[in-house]
């Protein structure tokens, strides 16, 4: 690997107007810079006349922070209006420490809004997909589950066992064959 | 913060209409003391008192340390005070809540503002060596009214206490074990007894000696303290009910028959104890 | 107290030149302080304090919330410079929070806290300079500053202090005097002659209580008419403000 | 002074010894007749840098910077969830700077005293302007900064602030640019730039200045003592160009961090 | 307490006003509120003043003189004797919770302190015009500690200047007590401190104390003497230190924005001429109160301050 790629913050990369700015980069009036420690890639260009793309990717990943994208977290209490979880791992990055989200009880499911029971979709200890929808208030993220790819993709049975899904809002113990009811995500 | 336990409303109405009628749960009369026990030992100024179900321990020491730079020839005392969640649940341990702190301030007014202890009778070599003498006051139970019960027992502790004897040549000291010599009793003044008064119905009705129920319903409350003499040595009234003058003084009255009272228990107490010896 | 000291002149006056029954000179005025709803400056002699008033407004913790009236907040704070040697003195102090409580506990009943319920008035008090009468000055610098915020009350509070110098009352004690003779705080409401705070330090035989007792609450009929005296001439003074 | 009960307690006040030197050596020169300084610099020359990063395995950025004697580490933390609760469109940053009991000339409290509780807000300003805290809502980064030797308070206060704009590079935080803070001191009308403790305490004032080269900007400006206008411009000038130079080490640490890494 | 708020058309129109040098409340870029200035105020005290900013700031400074022992460390033996040889001056700032709701509790700790280090920084040292040698009476032992007390009583933007006018202002009013020295021989010496007040002394260098200047930039302009929105506008501020000869004796920076080296020196340079201007008007109010005062008392008439109760 070429380290002349290497760059760090406040480096300059060029000229605005060459360049689009990608992550780890910012523009400040008519200059590129760095914003990260890490390697310069440029996007190779396909279509004429495209203007090329500037990224520094990161050496070392910075703690993520939750954003508008999906996410994984961990049911830790529910309540009949909300769940709350711990937001462990953003856009495929682990958090370093957790962060608090709610899924609210409007927020689970696309359909019939005003149905949904949360202690019929969550169960604490559960491991959901979701994604976030809002900032939240001045403690938690507020998140979504009201898509089909979303939703718990791994759960315990009360025994104790794994759980598979057998429908969106249904899943099977595989030691007892009990039935419970989850919120699921459609499998990739 | 566990949360004070509260007299449900129906529990209130009873009290407060016994008080109007002059009757109270214990079958007390309005201006009566409960039950006052005394009890010390099994060392010096120790003294453990009883007022109805409330309970208070205090000890006393000594030791000898430099004295305040103002008071070259005066020697110390402290007061120390401290809710424990054991008489207290909605206590946090550690940090003084507003009623500690008024408790305190009572107590030090009563005891060392009004020279209940001659100070100057503890200096051992002035700007040098003085005598710090300490009262710690635990509250074991907590059934209403700890000022006078922690009053009491922390003067009769005083009383009941002796410090090691000293013989001083020159500049050098001797301090004498309780086995050489006899120890030495403190010199008391006078003694300061708390009376405490509970208000109710916009300070028509007066009680004596509330219990923890009545401080609960009260609208205000009066502390007195008092010695034998007929002094008022203390008086703290902070806001609550506003009341009438003649109130007051009628207040006052009793508090004398009151602190007389006490002061005879104290001292019946200590006599019985010394002829036990 | 062997040494005592000479509290009386030969002529019957005190050492500050003042007679038996006499007040000290009082300085007074309301809306002092351009951030507080309501504020108070006073002067009884030599002590200084400065009082404001802020609210009813949102309790600042859930835990001061009452469900059925408004929490009281009092805060006192000394100025380091405010006594005879420098001294600063933490916010924890037992005696500025004994002060403190005592002027929450003053206003609880006279204040119509029923009226703002889950809500918080905070009372802060900010003594410049210190002459004795600390409970006093607070007392009636409060009660300027609550009237000034407009929150609704039941009477003025007014309080005064009186002592017993060789078995004669004397009426608003100095700080000299203060640490050398008993001292009785008296707070009361002149409308009905009710006593609302009574605080006594120091021996004082029952026989004189009466007397000084009745001899403070005149010092705090006199401090009303003073008191009333500045809430009248600000309002005047308002008016006229407002009709430019 | 109520002090940590919870240690054991010395006498209540304690002076360090001063040695005295034997007195034929006479008052100390701060420069030889060649102009050069007791460490044998030039007035404008700064000590040797070592600067590297990642020495704390836990913290999600570290570095370390050592200045002959002074000598720094800090470690920064996050971004993770703010504490508590309140929100923010934008990031919270928070800087602790201790000295440790045992890294100045008397020995400090090893609870935070109030010169330390200045410094932290005098870190916190001169590194916010460089992070992009609009980045990172409801999030806090929380860097703390340790002291371990101590040889002269401005020029320990400017290595604070580089080395902790390094820890956060190095946690991979976005960044406009890195900060590189440099002291100097004015004695007898000269600037000696990067003075030590011995220097310092004979100084008649002394500058700090932290500055980001590639935006042209100054994040932060520290003086003390009476100064002709014209002299501070100087200083000020001399300041932004050696922080330059200091910007230079930092970002040789930086690379090869990501070399030893690649490798 | 949450920190003040301000709304983005709020930050809008204060921008747009220094841009075009009118301010909300009619001054320009550079002009100050109406100073009101008085000393004397507190009788305990060896010296006081307080100090009014238009209609808000409000500041009251009280100094205390007292006795205490000289300071006795170093790096090494010089710097160690110097110290010997020098009284001690010790700042502290508190800001009253009647000022503002922010300050109650806990509440003002900190930035107490960040005010506390900046009036120490600057008094504390050779720039702080002081003459702390004065103010020694027995080397190695005795000498006099001056303790500077700030409480500011009520906010409306602006603090430092305050303060820093306020402590100024305090220090001309206070007379240090005269000592005579004694010796007795075997190194041994008494002094006695002379209770008439006739003799007392002001402090030596007290004229040479500095001002503060907090210059406020906002948008790529700078304004001093800012209400407390204009402080929420601010981006970075800029303490900038002047004695009457026109020296710097300080430079702070502080917020969370950073300035440009041109606009740095830009600013210095106003600080400077605006801090020369004011100590020079200060020094007039000074000068016109104590004329005052020495004409009543010439002519016995009774000398009344205006207290708290000037200019509301």
């Amino acid at each position: 690997m070429n380290t002349k790629n290497i760059v760090t913050p406040g480096q300059r990369l060029g000229f605005a107007q060459d360049y689009v700015a990608g992550p780890g980069t910012y523009v400040r009036g008519n200059l590129l810079y760095a914003s990260v420690v890490g390697m310069k890639r440029v996007s190779k260009q396909t279509a004429e006349g495209e203007t090329l793309v500037l990224t520094v990717s990161r050496e070392k990943q910075q703690s993520a922070i939750p954003e508008v994208c999906s996410l994984v977290s961990k049911v830790i209490r529910i309540t009949p209006k909300e769940a709350v979880v711990s937001i462990m791992v953003v856009d495929n990055s682990p958090c370093k420490e957790d962060f608090q989200g709610i899924i609210r009880q409007q927020d689970v499911r696309a359909t019939e809004r005003d149905k949904v029971k949360i202690h019929e979709s969550f169960r604490p200890g559960d491991i959901i997909r979701a994604e976030v929808i809002s900032l939240g208030d001045a403690r938690s993220y507020y998140l979504s589950t009201a898509k089909n790819e979303l939703g718990v993709i791994y759960a315990q049975s009360i025994e104790g066992a794994a759980m598979i899904p057998i429908s969106w809002q249904e899943m099977q113990c595989t030691k007892t064959k009990a039935i419970e009811l989850r919120k699921c995500a459609k499998p990739f | 913060m566990v949360k004070e336990f509260e007299s449900s409303i129906n529990e209130k109405d009873f009290i407060l209409q016994g008080i109007k009628e002059g009757l109270r749960l214990d079958n007390r009369d309005i201006y009566d003391f409960r039950q006052l026990g005394i009890t010390f030992g099994p060392d010096y100024g120790r003294s453990e008192v009883t007022l109805g179900n409330t309970r208070v321990l205090a000890k006393v020491s000594c030791e000898v340390m430099r004295p305040y730079q103002d008071r070259p020839a005066e020697g110390m005392i402290t007061l120390s005070t401290e809710m424990s969640p054991m008489a207290f649940p909605s206590v946090e341990p550690g940090r003084p809540s507003e009623e500690e702190i008024l408790v305190s301030r009572i107590l030090e007014k009563a005891i060392k503002r009004s020279r209940a202890i001659d100070t100057e009778g503890l200096c051992i070599v002035a700007n040098e060596k003085v005598w710090s003498i300490r009262v710690d006051i635990h509250f074991l139970d907590h059934d209403g009214n700890i000022i006078d019960a922690a009053c009491i027992a922390a003067i009769s502790a005083l009383a009941h206490f002796r410090r090691p004897d000293i013989t001083v040549i020159g500049e050098e000291v001797t301090i004498h074990s309780i086995e050489q010599r006899n120890p030495v009793p403190l010199s008391i003044h006078h003694m300061p007894i708390c009376v405490t008064f509970a208000f109710f119905e916009n300070g028509e009705y007066v009680v004596v000696d509330p219990t923890l129920q009545e401080e609960q319903i009260r609208q205000g409350d009066m502390t007195m303290t008092l010695n034998i003499h007929k002094e008022i040595c203390a008086l703290s009234k902070a806001g609550g009910t506003p009341l009438k003058m003649e109130t007051i003084i009628n207040c006052s009255q009793i508090a004398t028959t009151k602190a007389k009272w006490i002061t005879e228990q104290i001292q019946a107490a200590l006599d019985a104890e010394k002829s036990k010896k | 107290m062997s040494s005592r000291l000479e509290l009386i002149g030969p002529q019957g006056l005190r050492t500050d030149g003042r007679r038996f029954n006499e007040l000290r000179n009082m300085n007074c005025k309301p809306s002092v302080l351009s951030q507080a709803d309501g504020s108070a400056y006073i002067e009884q002699g030599n002590t200084k304090c400065l009082a404001a008033v802020y609210g009813p407004r949102e309790a600042r913790t859930k835990a001061q919330v009452l469900h059925n009236r408004a929490n009281i907040n009092v805060e006192i704070s000394l100025a380091p410079f405010s006594m005879e040697e420098r001294k600063k003195r933490s916010k924890s102090d037992k005696r500025i929070l004994e002060i403190a409580s005592a002027v929450k506990q003053t206003f609880e009943p006279i204040i119509m806290t029923e009226l703002y319920a889950r809500s918080q008035i905070d009372i802060y008090l900010q003594i410049l300079q210190f002459d004795g009468g600390t409970v006093q000055i607070c007392i009636n610098a409060a009660t300027l500053a609550i009237i000034d915020a407009g929150i609704p009350m039941k009477d003025y509070v007014c309080a005064c202090s009186a002592g017993c110098i060789d078995d004669e009352p004397v009426l608003d004690l100095n700080h000299l005097e203060e640490s050398n003779t008993p001292e009785l705080t008296v707070a009361l409401l002149p409308k009905n002659d009710k006593i609302t705070l009574l605080q006594m330090e120091s021996r004082l035989h029952i026989d004189k209580f009466q007397q000084v007792m009745e001899m403070a609450a005149k010092g705090c009929k006199e401090i009303h008419t003073v008191l009333d005296k500045a809430v009248r001439e600000n309002i005047k003074d308002l008016l006229k403000k407002s009709s430019i | 002074m109520a002090g940590d009960r919870r240690r054991i307690q010395g006498p209540e006040v304690t002076v360090a010894p001063i040695i005295i030197k034997s007195s034929d050596k006479g008052k100390i020169q701060l420069t030889d007749a060649n102009g050069q300084r007791r460490d044998g610099r030039n007035l404008e020359d700064i000590r040797p840098i070592f600067l590297k990063t990642g020495l704390i395995s836990q913290a999600n950025g570290s570095a370390y910077i050592e200045l002959r004697r002074t000598k720094i580490a800090c470690g920064v933390y996050g971004p993770r969830q703010t504490k508590i609760p309140s929100f923010s469109g934008k990031g919270n940053l928070n800087c602790e700077i201790k000295f440790t009991p045992f890294s100045c000339l008397k020995r400090r409290q090893p609870y935070r005293d109030a010169q330390e509780k200045e410094l932290s807000q005098l870190v916190f300003e001169a590194l916010a302007p460089s992070i992009r805290l609009d980045l990172l809502p409801k999030s806090t980064i929380d860097i703390y900064i340790s002291v371990l030797e101590n040889d002269g308070m401005a020029s320990c206060f400017a290595a604070a602030i580089t080395c902790a704009s390094v820890a956060v590079a190095d946690a991979g935080i976005e960044m406009l640019d890195q900060v590189a803070a440099c002291s100097a001191s004015y004695i007898d009308g000269d600037i000696y730039m990067d003075s030590d403790l011995v220097e310092e305490q004979r100084e008649s004032g002394s500058l700090v200045l932290s500055y980001m080269p590639s935006l042209n900007e100054v994040t932060h400006i520290l003086q003390s003592g009476e100064v002709e206008v014209s002299l501070t411009t100087q200083a000020i000038e001399q300041c932004t160009d050696t922080c330059s130079k200091i910007y230079s080490v930092m970002n040789h640490s930086l690379l090869e961090s990501v070399k030893n890494r690649i490798q | 307490m949450p920190p003040a708020l301000i709304s983005p058309s709020e930050n809008d129109y204060i921008l747009r006003g220094v841009d075009s040098n009118i301010r909300a409340d009619g001054r320009g870029r550079l002009d100050y509120r109406q100073i009101i200035l008085e000393t004397g105020l507190i009788t305990q005290a060896s010296g006081s003043a307080r100090c009014r900013l238009g209609e808000g700031t409000d500041v009251l400074v009280g100094i205390k003189v007292e006795l205490g022992a000289v300071e006795l460390d170093g790096a090494d033996e010089d710097v160690a004797a110097i110290k010997a040889k020098r009284g001690r001056v010790v700042c502290n700032v508190e800001c009253s919770p009647i000022a503002s709701q922010q300050f109650a509790g806990r509440g003002a700790d900190d930035f107490n302190n960040e005010l506390t280090q900046m009036l120490d920084r600057v008094l504390n040292g050779p720039q702080g015009g002081l003459n702390l040698e004065k103010l020694c009476i027995i080397p190695g032992q005795q000498c006099w500690i001056v303790y500077i007390d700030a409480i500011v009583l009520d906010y409306a933007g602006n603090i430092l200047d305050t303060i820093f006018m306020a402590t100024r202002a305090a220090l001309y009013n206070t007379k240090i007590p005269k000592t005579i020295i004694q010796d007795r021989g075997d190194g041994e010496i008494e002094f006695d401190i002379s209770d008439d007040e006739e003799e007392w002394e002001r402090i030596e260098g007290w004229d040479k104390v500095p001002v503060a200047i907090t210059l406020n930039k906002i948008g790529s302009r700078h304004i001093v003497d800012a209400t407390p929105l204009e402080e929420l506008t601010t981006e970075a501020k800029l303490l900038v230190t002047v004695n009457k000869d026109g020296k710097v004796c300080g430079l702070q920076k502080s917020g969370g924005g950073s300035i440009n080296p041109s606009l740095l020196n830009d600013m210095v340079q106003t600080g400077r001429s605006l801090g020369q201007s004011l100590i020079q008007s200060l020094d007039e109010m000074l000068q016109r109160e104590e004329n005052d005062i020495n004409l009543k008392r010439a002519r016995k008439e009774r000398i009344e301050k205006l207290g708290f109760f000037a200019a509301i």
